[in-house]
């Protein structure tokens, strides 16, 4: 009989032995762990390529020709500087181990050793690729902002921004969020981001432009808005389109393991809600103004695509699309309100990526599968709504303290000659086309 | 000599030069301009803020002549350019006192 | 001797119990169905930057500047349309269970119910991933036309023609191919769309671009074609460098599993067959025009993989290459022609589509290792001849009738000034790059 | 006794009867070999991205708008006859049977036979992917010269010399370095490609740029650089966000197996080091020049991903920081001075590539985490110093001969009014932008 | 008849066109231009080498007139664009012989 | 005064520049422009299809001056803008009736 134990045992050892292995410090199945990396890793590639190329191409095609240089430059040093910022400060503040309410462990210190970072214990990948996968996320969040205050702000401001965002305002909410804080704690879910990185990201851009101020140009002497328009719809367009096969990563990618069930569900929501998004915005441009707007269309394509994101592992197809639809037409109006309220977005950021996040949390509170009102109960829901109101009353009052230093001891913006001139010239003392005959009025 | 100052639609710039070789007239110089005028612009929306295209693309052809070619120039870009519909253009006749080229000096009809 | 049995028989239970799980009510071994389903995932994502990105940008940059924006406005709008058309309907009538002509079942209905959709019993990935997978087929489909149309088609009339394609025309033909209806059954195959895509794409666009009728300008007073320069070589270069690069992702997903050495096989076929195509094609327009022409080099490297696309799978890397280059001489024979019969196609799409889809699948028939006519046998050719055969037909009549009842009760094209100012103006209000000197004439 | 033997040995062999499999004759544990041949399949089409977007784009905006046709069709290309070339030749040569310096078998037989290359049975992914993995690395090299000879060589020579840099030039260095031959033997370490991609493609652009004389109009009679503007700074950058994006593909999948811990070092290096030199070039250009350089924080960009490109796999992440910093300064102070001593390089990439790979390979030396001098030993240090020399000296007296043939039987350069024109209209008979007022001087 | 040509610079277009319908004057055709003047252009390094950018943008504005109109014109033109600073640019008359209408073949004063 | 107006191949701006400030002539306005005449443009195919370049890019040069100086500066133009080649362009000299400055309303001579 104990021959047979013996036998029976070997029979349960050798499954681990065949496939599981030690990874910072953790017993994991080796297969799965290597299936969940690489899923990271790739989606990884997926989200810099949206973050690289697709917002930085959006952004240079909706501003005019004489500041592409500029913003192109900003887009470089986001990336650039959040990688330090994030390695130095941010990531330790996030998910190091602390409080509820911040971390204090693990700065500049992303190596092998997890027990800096509990919160991220149940993560499967190697820690090198979730810090990689969030720093993209911190970076994304300050990126979100560089479209909004465009051709106005000054770049040295502008760079210091970012480096207060991806270290300290971003991570502190993160904390809260994702990394085992407060917010966490009582149950607020934020799937891939719709608050931590879009409303985020838009509050911080709605308070630069609101303190930048408009354009020259932007409202006539009567205050009535005048359109500034973008330098080249084929480059926005390539941005768009990067963006949105971008987001298969970005939401595919924060399953953070290669769960394919879940990943095919997101894709689908993500489909769907980008469908609506773009077929809606494009119908209401087209009803309010006689024309159908690109430009609106290409928001509303990630107007959808925002509005799913914080719920796309949560909620069944149909109602993906229904919050992508909608969202589509609170951007357009959100759009049309902003111009006239004086808020010159000239890249449409603040509505679609504040707007698409608040009403996408907000539904997942309605849609969630198990918790949302539809299945009956309201808690989650308030969860949600109180989710959103930390965050725009966090990030509101600490960018709007950022912004207010910075006015204070540099200014915020470019001298009106330069404006006049272009930022390409002024701060970079070169055209973006100087083979190009450029219109000068 | 005579500057002969013809503003048209562009899309009848090669009509305009075919009727301009056909009388023998082998050189001119070519310009693109906006024109404001009788022809109204239309308004535009983007992202539902409206904008007025009032200068609308026309084309400005030079071309020298001797006084003698004036009259058979002008009938020919007008046959050419004529629509009917405003903003067809117009012609500016104005005098030259000398027409140099550059790669022989010759002056005055001989350079043209 | 039951007692070695019984430890034999548990050796054999061991390891399905350690690596095998249900999914959609099939059993499966987990770890494969986890690759299978992560690489059609990527592949996925890697189709639609070719949609999203390659298409747009390539068709964008062979139109004038004047209607970039249109183009790119279809664009959006053949990805968002297509997902809703192709799940309300399309899906159903193409993977549904019904008859070998049609599928009856699964119509707006693309949940984790497999039983609706028997003709995919044999796929191993989840039912989103798939059906998200069959979607950018049937987008890249309808998208061929947008191009060969392009610069004199009304906007509705191409929003309702996408939608009849992805939920009618393209899911019908599709049941008999790849649905399990009689032409699969008959033994014909397509490995990755030779025929179900690109054949399908470029009798529509033929169709549509004979029924418009050729762009203003494009023939003189005498007939004889005249030129209309793309706005953008390097917008039409990036456009196929993203379809290039996508197109690993378009045949290597399409073995829908992770058959590595399969995919290998693929890339390999796929990189010496777009090669082939891409020298080819410059050096005959070389010879025949004394200067190397780039755009018929680009529509070659695509000829090139089009006409491995139905093959990839089946034939070794020498046909490929084989195929491919003759592909492209085909292809710059078949632009000259069509130019010449009045069939203005502003892109190339019906040669580089159509034939190089027709002369791909025939050399199918006639380089399979197994099957072709190199191994001895005539039959597989004439089964490949017969689908085509169908293609043209089924696609062409059906897509006469839509195109002819959408001129009836809307009118195909713009009016002659619209034509002239540019649908970018005309029906976007706007003008893709509002900085820039554009030539008047 | 022998009873409990038989079951012992079923409980070993069983594993091996589930997991195992025969791949090109080997036995390989079969989930690992299909994750490994995943990851480079995957890792080929982000390296194809970056090599036909990335380069392509890269170096059409560097470019005058009359010459980037040209570039392109160089690109396309360079792709297609490169697969060709390395097919036919190359692949043999590199990595075929032979002895320390010379492959001498497997030429155009890239099958199943794994038998005639021997260098390669460590590989675990299947013989197809291996060869399209070093073809698109081939195929690198080969193109970054192409940016450098921009705007003036000859298209037939452009041609001539890519088919014998990929498929002789290249290869043969490739054999010493990783096929098995001489140079590895003594133990130099080229993680991915620092110098035989980079050093190689550097070496063979600045004899090119010598033999071809600096543009016209780049120096004015007083021999003093005068700059040559490139056309699209959007363009340029697009370029440059898609080869960052490809880069986690070049050196993430020089794995050449789906180990993602070694994956997760690579892309945190990778990151790091990117970041490092887009700030410290923008800073030194900022600091020498008065205003902020978008060029040369791009060129940053790239130096630093080639500086950690041989070193990736090795040193920690603070290393990595370190090296792309300095690289970064490294390439502007060269950009300088080769634009002194009149090597006229359009795109920089002598100084990107060849600085950015000798640094890389000497801070390999330095930081190498067992073999570094940091860890005390100065042997390997030399070794690598070794490999850049040898670098050096083949790559240029091949390449010089090379150039000096086509230069006797040819001529390298266009003629004069043709450079004046643009190629785009002298060798391709057609404008890069027709719609567009392109200014003339 | 004169042609009155206008050189400004190019933010100053929209004032100077309001300027010009005050007083009744309709038609006017625009162009792009380089100038070089008294105004100097700024030094620019690209990749560590200077170059020079000497021609500043500027727009071309003309106008035919009545010569009872001229001054008006000059007047309003002068008011709108200028800044006070160097570069503001020119004005220059120039005569003009006939002008005519394209679409109506109206000759002279009737056809401005 | 004149207005002394020359089409130029463009590649010859620098130099032309350089001969009129090394004369004393400080002010010049440059537009971009097409030229047709006895130069012939070219036949490209693209895709096959054949098109003709017959407007080739020229750059046209005004120039206003004194009376006094205008032998002077048509000189120096015909010295730097003279390769021999046919295209090399043209000289026109118009009269001009009256020059403002903008700035200051300077008027005739004094406004140059
Ligand atoms: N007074 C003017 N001076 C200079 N250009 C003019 C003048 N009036 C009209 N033009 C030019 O002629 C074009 C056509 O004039 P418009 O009044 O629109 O129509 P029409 O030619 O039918 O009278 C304008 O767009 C403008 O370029
Ligand atoms: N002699 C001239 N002939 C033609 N155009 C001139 C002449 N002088 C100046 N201009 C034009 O007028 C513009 C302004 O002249 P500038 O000398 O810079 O300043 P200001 O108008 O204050 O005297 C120049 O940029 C140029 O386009
Ligand atoms: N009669 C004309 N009126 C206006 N411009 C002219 C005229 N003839 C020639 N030109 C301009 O001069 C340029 C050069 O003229 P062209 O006849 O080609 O050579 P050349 O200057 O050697 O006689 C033309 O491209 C055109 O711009």
């Amino acid at each position: 009989m104990m021959f047979k134990y013996v036998i029976l045992s070997l029979l349960f050892i050798l499954p681990s032995f065949a496939l599981n292995g030690y990874v910072d410090g953790r017993e994991v199945d080796k297969y799965q762990y290597i299936l969940d990396s690489l899923w990271v890793s790739i989606s990884i590639v997926f989200i810099f390529l949206m973050h690289a190329g697709g917002f930085s191409m959006l952004e240079a095609g909706f501003v005019r020709a004489k500041n592409a240089t500029n913003i192109i430059m900003k887009n470089i040093f986001t990336i650039s500087i959040s990688a330090v910022a994030f390695w130095l400060i941010g990531f330790g503040l996030m998910f190091g181990n602390g409080n509820d309410f911040i971390g204090l462990t693990g700065f500049m210190q992303i190596r092998e050793n997890i027990n800096l970072f509990n919160s991220l214990s149940s993560y499967s990948p190697p820690l090198f690729l979730v810090f990689i996968f969030h720093l993209l996320f911190a970076s994304t969040a300050a990126t979100i902002m560089s479209g909004t205050v465009a051709e106005r702000i000054k770049f040295p401001v502008y760079m210091i921004s970012v480096f207060v965002i991806t270290g300290l305002i971003y991570p502190t909410i993160g904390k809260w969020i994702w990394g085992g804080g407060w917010l966490q704690k009582l149950g607020f879910l934020d799937f891939a981001g719709g608050v931590m990185v879009h409303l985020n990201g838009a509050i911080i851009a709605l308070i630069g432009a609101y303190l930048l101020g408009p354009r020259i140009g932007k409202y006539d002497k009567y205050g009535k808005p005048r359109p500034i328009l973008g330098h080249s719809m084929t480059l926005a367009a390539l941005g768009t389109f990067i963006l949105w096969t971008g987001w298969f990563g970005f939401n595919g990618g924060s399953t953070l393991s290669a769960d394919v069930d879940l990943i095919g569900k997101i894709f689908l929501n993500n489909t769907l809600a980008a469908a609506g998004g773009s077929i809606s915005s494009l119908f209401v441009s087209w009803y309010l103004f006689k024309k159908a707007d690109l430009t609106l269309s290409m928001n509303g394509t990630l107007a959808g695509l925002v509005s799913i994101t914080p719920g796309c592992a949560y909620v069944v197809p149909e109602a993906a699309l229904f919050i992508g639809t909608i969202a589509g037409i609170i951007m357009v109006l959100g759009v049309i309100y902003l111009d006239k309220i004086k808020i010159d977005d000239p890249v449409g950021a603040v509505a679609v990526h504040g707007l698409g996040g608040i009403w996408g949390t907000l539904m997942l509170g309605v849609f969630h599968s198990t918790e949302g009102i539809i299945t009956g109960s309201f808690h989650f829901f308030f969860v949600e709504l109180l989710g959103i109101i930390v965050c725009i009353a966090w990030t509101g009052i600490t960018s709007f303290f950022m912004f207010y230093l910075l006015n204070r001891f540099i200014g915020l913006r470019v001298h009106e000659e330069e404006e006049i001139v272009g930022l390409d010239i002024a701060e970079h003392g070169t055209e973006s086309y100087p083979n190009f005959s450029i219109k000068s009025y | 000599m005579k500057m002969i100052v013809a503003i048209i639609k562009p899309f009848k710039l090669d009509e305009v030069k075919d009727a301009l070789t056909n009388i023998g007239i082998y050189g001119m110089t070519v310009t693109e301009v906006k024109g404001f005028g009788r022809q109204k612009g239309h308004t535009e929306l983007y992202r539902g803020a409206e904008y007025v295209i009032d200068f609308l693309p026309k084309l400005k052809i030079e071309i020298a002549v001797d006084d003698t070619q004036v009259e058979k120039v002008v009938e020919a870009i007008m046959q050419a350019a004529r629509t009917g519909r405003i903003g067809d253009g117009k012609i500016f006749i104005l005098p030259i006192d000398d027409v140099i080229r550059i790669r022989t000096g010759e002056r005055g009809s001989e350079a043209i």
